[in-house]
C-alpha cells in the first residue's frame, strides 16, 4: 500500500501556442498546490528554452522525480507531439536527460521543435511509436476522442494508427469530452489504462487539474509511476477524475455556426450541412463513440478504477451563487475561504463532508452534493459551445433555445434553393 | 493554343481583388467574352457571393477569344499565386485549350509562369437584384477599422443607418464597440437613406471581404432591413471594373 | 451620465503606456480625480507592479469628475483596444455611471467607441518608497537591446553598475551576453552611482515592460543591491505623465 | 588573451551571410589565418555544404593571429546573435584563448558583447572541384522569386538552361510554375551554357540558401546534368568575400 498522488500529466508551458505567459514552473507549482495536485507533468519538455527553465527551477527529488522546492510539488517530464496526420500523442519521460536525447532524435522530423512547445513531427503515429521503442518512456494517444486532433478523428482503431508498433502504447488519454463509460464501449480499449488530464494552458485552478488521475504509489519515482500505468506491482491507478463529458464543447453533433444539435442519422442525411444557417455540422464525441462502439453498454475491465465526474470548484460556486462569471469577486471569496479551510480544491471537491461545506455556504454544498451523487442536470454542449449545468426550473423551460440570431443563406433571399 | 490574353502593366488590381474573392469563395468560374472577364460564385455554405467584373477597358491589352469561354478556378490556388506578385509586376492572364489558365508575372525577358488546371464548376449563380434602403460610400479605412474593431468583442456585427449616422455595432461579454461616421465627415463620401435600418451579419466573412479594400479608393455599402449586405469595390486604373460581395444577414426569429 | 472626460489629440502616449502596463498586470484600477488619472496594480504573482500617472496637464482637454471615482479595468481588453488605435488618432477617455469606461478613437464625424464594463478590483497596492544606490537614464534603444540580447541565453539577467559602466549580463549554457554603456556615451544620458551594484531580475517581465520604451524618449533605471528594479518612462507630449514599473529581484538564497 | 580581431563598420555582410549559412549547416569551423577567415561545413544529412570566405581585405580592421587558429561554432547560436544586429551596427569578431568566440556589436561607449563557447568540430570537408556545364549570374530577386514560386506547388524544383533561357520548373498536383530569364534581360547578368541541362534539387535547402541573397548584389549559379548546384554570393563592401553553397541533386533512379 502506497500513498496517494493526485496527478495531472498533460499540460502546456508558455512555449505552446495559445497558452498563458504565466505557464512557468513557479506559477504551475503554486496553482497545483492550491488545487491539491501532488504530481504534474512539465509539458513541452522537448522545447530547449523550457527545458532550461525546468532544469533551473526544479531540483531532483530523492526518488529521481523533479521537485519545486517552495511548494514541494513533484514534476515528471512530459510532452505532447503532433504527427503528420495532426494526431496528438502524449509522452512521459524518466528524466530531463532522456528528454534531451529524444529532442535530438525528433529534431530530424520537425521544423518547429525549438519554437513550439507542442512540436509538429513529419512522421506517422506508427513511425513515432516505433522510434520510441528505443527510448524509456510512457506513450499513448492524447485526448483520444476530440474531433480535431485525436487518434479517433483520423482512425477507427488504435491499431490503424500505431500498426505493428501497437505494443508501444501504454495508455489512452480520454480528453475533456469523454469518460470511461464512453471509452469502455470499445473493447479494443479495455486493455489500456485511462489517463484523465487537464491539457491546461493556464495555471488557474479551474484549468490546471480540472481532470486528474489519483495514483497509489509505493514511492514517488518514475519507475513506480510506470508500473502503475502498466499495471505492474508497485503502484496502481485508483481513481480517474474528469469533467462531465456532456459539458464538453464537442459532446453532441451540432452546427459549428448556429450550434443547433442533430442526431447522427439526421446529420448524415443533411450531408453535414445545417439547414438552419448553412454552417458545417460537426460530429460530436458521443456520436463518434457510438460509431466506434462494439458494445451495447460500457463493460469495465476489472482493473478499471471508478470515474468521478466533476467540474472545477469555481464553476460550481458561480453556478450555485447564480453568477455568470467565475472571475467574479464573490466567487473568488468563497473559493478562497473553502480552500483555506479544507486544504485544497481537490479536498473540497472530493473529500470534505458536505455538512462541513454547508457551514461555509449552503448553496455550494447542495450543488456539490448533486455532483458527487451524479444527479446534476446538464444541457449537453456541441458545435464548439460548452454544455451547461442547469437548475430544475431551467430544465423545465429549456425547449425554445435562446433567441440567438439565425444565419440566413443567400438562396432564400434571392429566390433560389 | 492560346485562346485569349489579357495584359496589365501593374498587378495591383488583380492582386487585391483575387486575394479577397479567393478568401470568400472556394471555387469560381472565369467567363471570358469579347467584352471582358466575369466571375460569379457563392461560398460553400451559400452565405456569401463574390462577383468580379473586369471589362476589356480595364486591361492595357486585351485579345478576346473567338467564342465565349469558361474556365474553373481553385481560388485558394489563385490566391497563393497572386500573393507572389509585386503590385508593380506586369501581369498577363491567358487561357489555353480550355484546360489551363496561365498567369504570367513580369515581361518576356524575366517571366514567371503559373499554370493552373481548369476545374469543373457545377453551377454559376445569378447576381441578385435587390432594393436597398441604404446606400453609402465610405473610405476603405472606415470599413476596415469597423470590422476589425467589432471583431474584438463578437462574431456578429450590426450594420445600420439612423438619422445622419452610418454605424457598425458589436456587443459581447467583454464590452461594446460602435464605430460610426456622420454626414459631413470626410470619411463618408455619399449617404442616401430611405429609412432607418439595422441588420446583423457574420464577421468572419466581412473580415475576408475587406481585404479588397486595400486596393480600392472607396467602398460602396448597400443594405436593407434583414436583407443581404452588398459591398462594392471599384478596381482598375480608372475604376473600370468592380468586385461586389453579397452577404446574407443573421436574422432573429 | 458622463462623469469625467480626458481628451488627447494623439493616441500615441495612451497606446504605448497601456499596452506595456497591460502586458504586466491583468487587472488595474483607474482612479480619477481633479488632478488627473492614476493607476497602481500588481501582477497576479506579486513580482511586478505598474504605476501609471497621467496628470491633467498631460491632456489637451480634461473635465474632472465632481468627486474621486474608481473604475476597474481588465487590462487584456484595454490592450486589445489600444492596439486598434493609430498613433495619430484622437483619443478620448470617459467614465459613465461608475460602470462603464469608454474609449473613443477619432473625432465626432468619424468615431470608434469602445465600452468596457468596470470590474471589481480587490486591492490597490501602495507605491514602494525605496532608497536606490544607482540611478541612470538611457536611450530606449539600449534597454530594448539589452533585454532582448540577454533573452538569447537565459531567463534571468543581472543588471549592474561598476566604475563608469552600466551593464546587463546574462549567462547560459550557450554563452554569455554583456550589453553595456559607459559614461560619456550618447546612449547614457545620466549616471549616478553611490556604490557598485549587481542584482538579478527575471527577463520575462522585463520583456513586457520594455514595450513602453517604444513611445518614450528616455528611460530612467534605478536599483540597489538585491533590491527591486525601478523603470520609469516619461509619457505625454512634454513628459508630463509617467509609467513606472517595479520588479522584484531574484536573490540567491 | 585576444588572439585575433576583425572589425567592420557595418554588420550588414556578416548578418546576411551567417544567417543563411546557419540555416543550412548546424555546426561550422572558423579557421582564422593571416589571410582572413574561412569556414567550410556540411549539413547533418550531407546534402548541402556551405563555404564562407572572408579575406582580410573585407574588413575595415584586421589583426591576424600569430598562428592559424580554429574555433567551432554552433551555427544556430550564431544565427540568433547576428539577427540581433542592426545592419548599420559596428561589428567586431574576436577569439579568446581558442575557447571563446566573441561578437561585439556597437563601439566602445555602447557595446553589446556576445561570448560563444567554441565546440569541437570533427571533420572539415574539402570544397568540391566540379566542371559545370552552365554558369549564369542573376539578380538576387530572380532566384528568390523562383524558389518561392516553385514552393507553391512542389518540394522539388528543376533548374535548367536551354537555348538562351535559364529557368526553374516545378510541378505538382495543383499546377505548374516556370520562372525564367532570357539572355538580354536585365535580370540575367551573365549566361554561359556549354550544353542544355536540367537537374532537380530539394526546395527546402534552397529556401534557406536564398536568405543570403538579401545582402548580395548578384548571385552566381552553376550546375551540370545530375550534378550539384553551386550558388555563390559575393559579400563585403566591394564583394571581397563570398559565400558558396553546394546542393546535391535529386536524381531519378
Ligand atoms: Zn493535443
Ligand atoms: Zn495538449
Ligand atoms: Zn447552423
Amino acid at each position: 500500500m502506497g500513498e496517494q498522488y493526485d496527478s495531472d500529466l498533460h499540460l502546456h508551458s508558455q512555449y505552446s501556442g495559445g497558452t498563458s505567459p504565466r505557464m512557468v514552473i513557479r506559477e504551475i507549482a503554486r496553482g497545483a498546490a492550491k488545487k491539491g495536485l501532488d504530481l504534474v507533468g512539465t509539458g513541452d519538455i522537448l522545447h530547449p528554452k523550457w527545458r532550461r527553465h525546468v532544469r533551473r527551477e526544479l531540483v531532483e527529488d530523492e526518488y529521481g522525480l523533479l521537485k519545486e522546492p517552495k511548494t514541494g510539488v513533484l514534476f515528471v517530464p512530459t510532452v505532447e507531439v503532433e504527427d503528420e496526420r495532426r494526431v496528438h500523442h502524449l509522452i512521459i519521460l524518466p528524466s530531463l536527460d532522456h528528454a534531451e536525447e529524444l529532442h535530438g532524435e525528433l529534431s530530424r522530423y520537425s521544423d518547429d521543435i525549438d519554437a513550439e512547445g507542442r512540436p509538429h513531427l513529419r512522421m506517422t503515429g506508427a513511425e513515432l511509436a516505433d522510434l520510441l521503442k528505443d527510448h524509456d518512456c510512457l506513450f499513448g494517444p492524447a485526448h483520444a476522442f476530440v474531433p480535431w486532433t485525436s487518434v479517433f478523428k483520423e482512425y477507427d482503431s488504435l491499431r490503424e494508427c500505431y500498426g505493428s508498433a501497437m505494443d508501444r502504447v501504454d495508455f489512452v488519454e480520454l480528453g475533456l469530452s469523454a469518460d470511461s463509460d464512453y471509452a469502455d464501449r470499445i473493447s479494443e480499449l479495455h486493455e489500456y489504462t485511462f489517463l484523465t488530464c487537464s491539457d491546461a494552458h493556464s495555471p488557474y485552478p479551474h484549468r490546471l487539474g480540472r481532470e486528474f488521475v489519483r495514483f497509489e504509489l509505493e514511492e514517488p519515482s518514475y519507475d513506480v509511476l510506470k508500473a502503475a500505468i502498466r499495471r505492474k506491482p508497485g503502484g496502481r491507478v485508483v481513481l480517474n477524475v474528469g469533467l462531465i463529458p456532456e459539458l464538453g464543447k464537442y459532446n453532441r453533433t451540432a452546427c459549428a455556426r448556429c450550434k443547433r444539435q442533430f442526431e447522427l442519422e439526421e446529420a448524415e442525411r443533411l450531408n453535414w450541412r445545417c439547414p438552419e444557417c448553412g454552417g458545417t455540422i460537426k460530429k460530436g464525441v458521443r456520436d463518434r463513440v457510438l460509431e466506434l462502439a462494439d458494445l451495447e453498454k460500457p463493460k469495465h475491465p476489472n482493473h478499471r478504477p471508478p470515474y468521478l465526474r466533476i467540474i472545477p470548484l469555481a464553476e460550481i460556486i458561480a453556478k450555485a451563487l447564480g453568477l455568470s462569471t467565475i472571475t467574479a469577486k464573490k466567487v473568488r471569496a468563497v473559493w478562497n475561504s473553502l480552500v483555506r479551510r479544507f486544504g485544497s480544491e481537490i479536498d473540497v471537491l472530493i473529500e470534505t463532508p458536505i455538512e462541513e461545506i454547508a457551514e461555509v455556504d449552503e448553496r455550494v454544498a447542495e450543488l456539490l452534493k448533486s455532483f458527487r451523487e451524479g444527479t446534476v442536470n446538464i444541457r449537453p454542449g456541441g458545435g464548439g459551445e460548452y454544455g451547461k449545468i442547469i437548475t430544475e426550473e431551467e430544465s423545465e423551460r429549456e425547449e425554445p433555445r435562446s433567441r440567438k440570431p439565425v444565419q440566413r443563406t443567400l438562396d432564400e433571399l434571392i429566390g433560389r434553393g | 493554343m492560346v485562346e485569349f490574353r489579357a495584359y496589365q502593366e501593374e498587378a495591383r488590381y488583380f492582386k487585391y481583388a483575387f486575394n479577397a474573392a479567393g478568401k470568400v469563395v472556394e471555387e469560381a468560374p472565369l467567363i471570358v467574352t469579347e467584352n471582358g472577364i466575369v466571375s460569379r460564385a457563392m461560398d460553400a455554405s451559400h452565405i456569401a457571393m463574390a462577383v468580379l467584373e473586369m471589362p476589356w477597358e480595364m486591361f492595357d491589352e486585351y485579345e478576346p477569344p473567338s467564342d465565349e469561354l469558361m474556365y474553373g478556378l481553385d481560388m485558394e490556388e489563385v490566391t497563393r499565386i497572386v500573393r507572389r506578385a509585386r503590385v508593380t509586376d506586369e501581369i498577363t492572364l491567358e487561357g489555353e485549350d480550355e484546360e489551363e489558365v496561365i498567369i504570367k508575372l513580369g515581361s518576356s525577358g524575366y517571366e514567371r509562369e503559373f499554370r493552373l488546371r481548369s476545374i469543373d464548376i457545377d453551377d454559376i449563380p445569378d447576381e441578385p437584384e435587390l432594393d436597398f434602403a441604404v446606400e453609402v460610400t465610405v473610405v476603405p479605412d472606415f470599413i476596415q477599422d469597423a470590422v476589425r474593431d467589432a471583431d474584438l468583442v463578437s462574431d456578429t456585427v450590426k450594420v445600420g443607418a439612423k438619422g445622419n449616422t452610418f454605424y457598425f455595432k458589436a456587443e459581447g461579454e467583454r464590452g461594446r464597440v460602435i464605430p460610426k461616421v456622420q454626414e459631413g465627415a470626410e470619411a463618408l463620401l455619399t449617404f442616401e437613406v430611405e429609412e432607418d435600418v439595422e441588420t446583423a451579419y457574420p464577421l468572419d466573412y466581412l473580415k475576408d471581404m475587406i481585404q479588397a479594400a486595400q486596393g480600392a479608393e472607396s467602398v460602396r455599402i448597400r443594405l436593407g432591413q434583414d436583407m443581404p449586405l452588398e459591398l462594392t469595390f471599384r478596381i482598375g486604373p480608372a475604376g473600370e471594373g468592380k468586385l461586389t460581395f453579397y452577404l446574407a444577414p443573421r436574422v432573429e426569429e
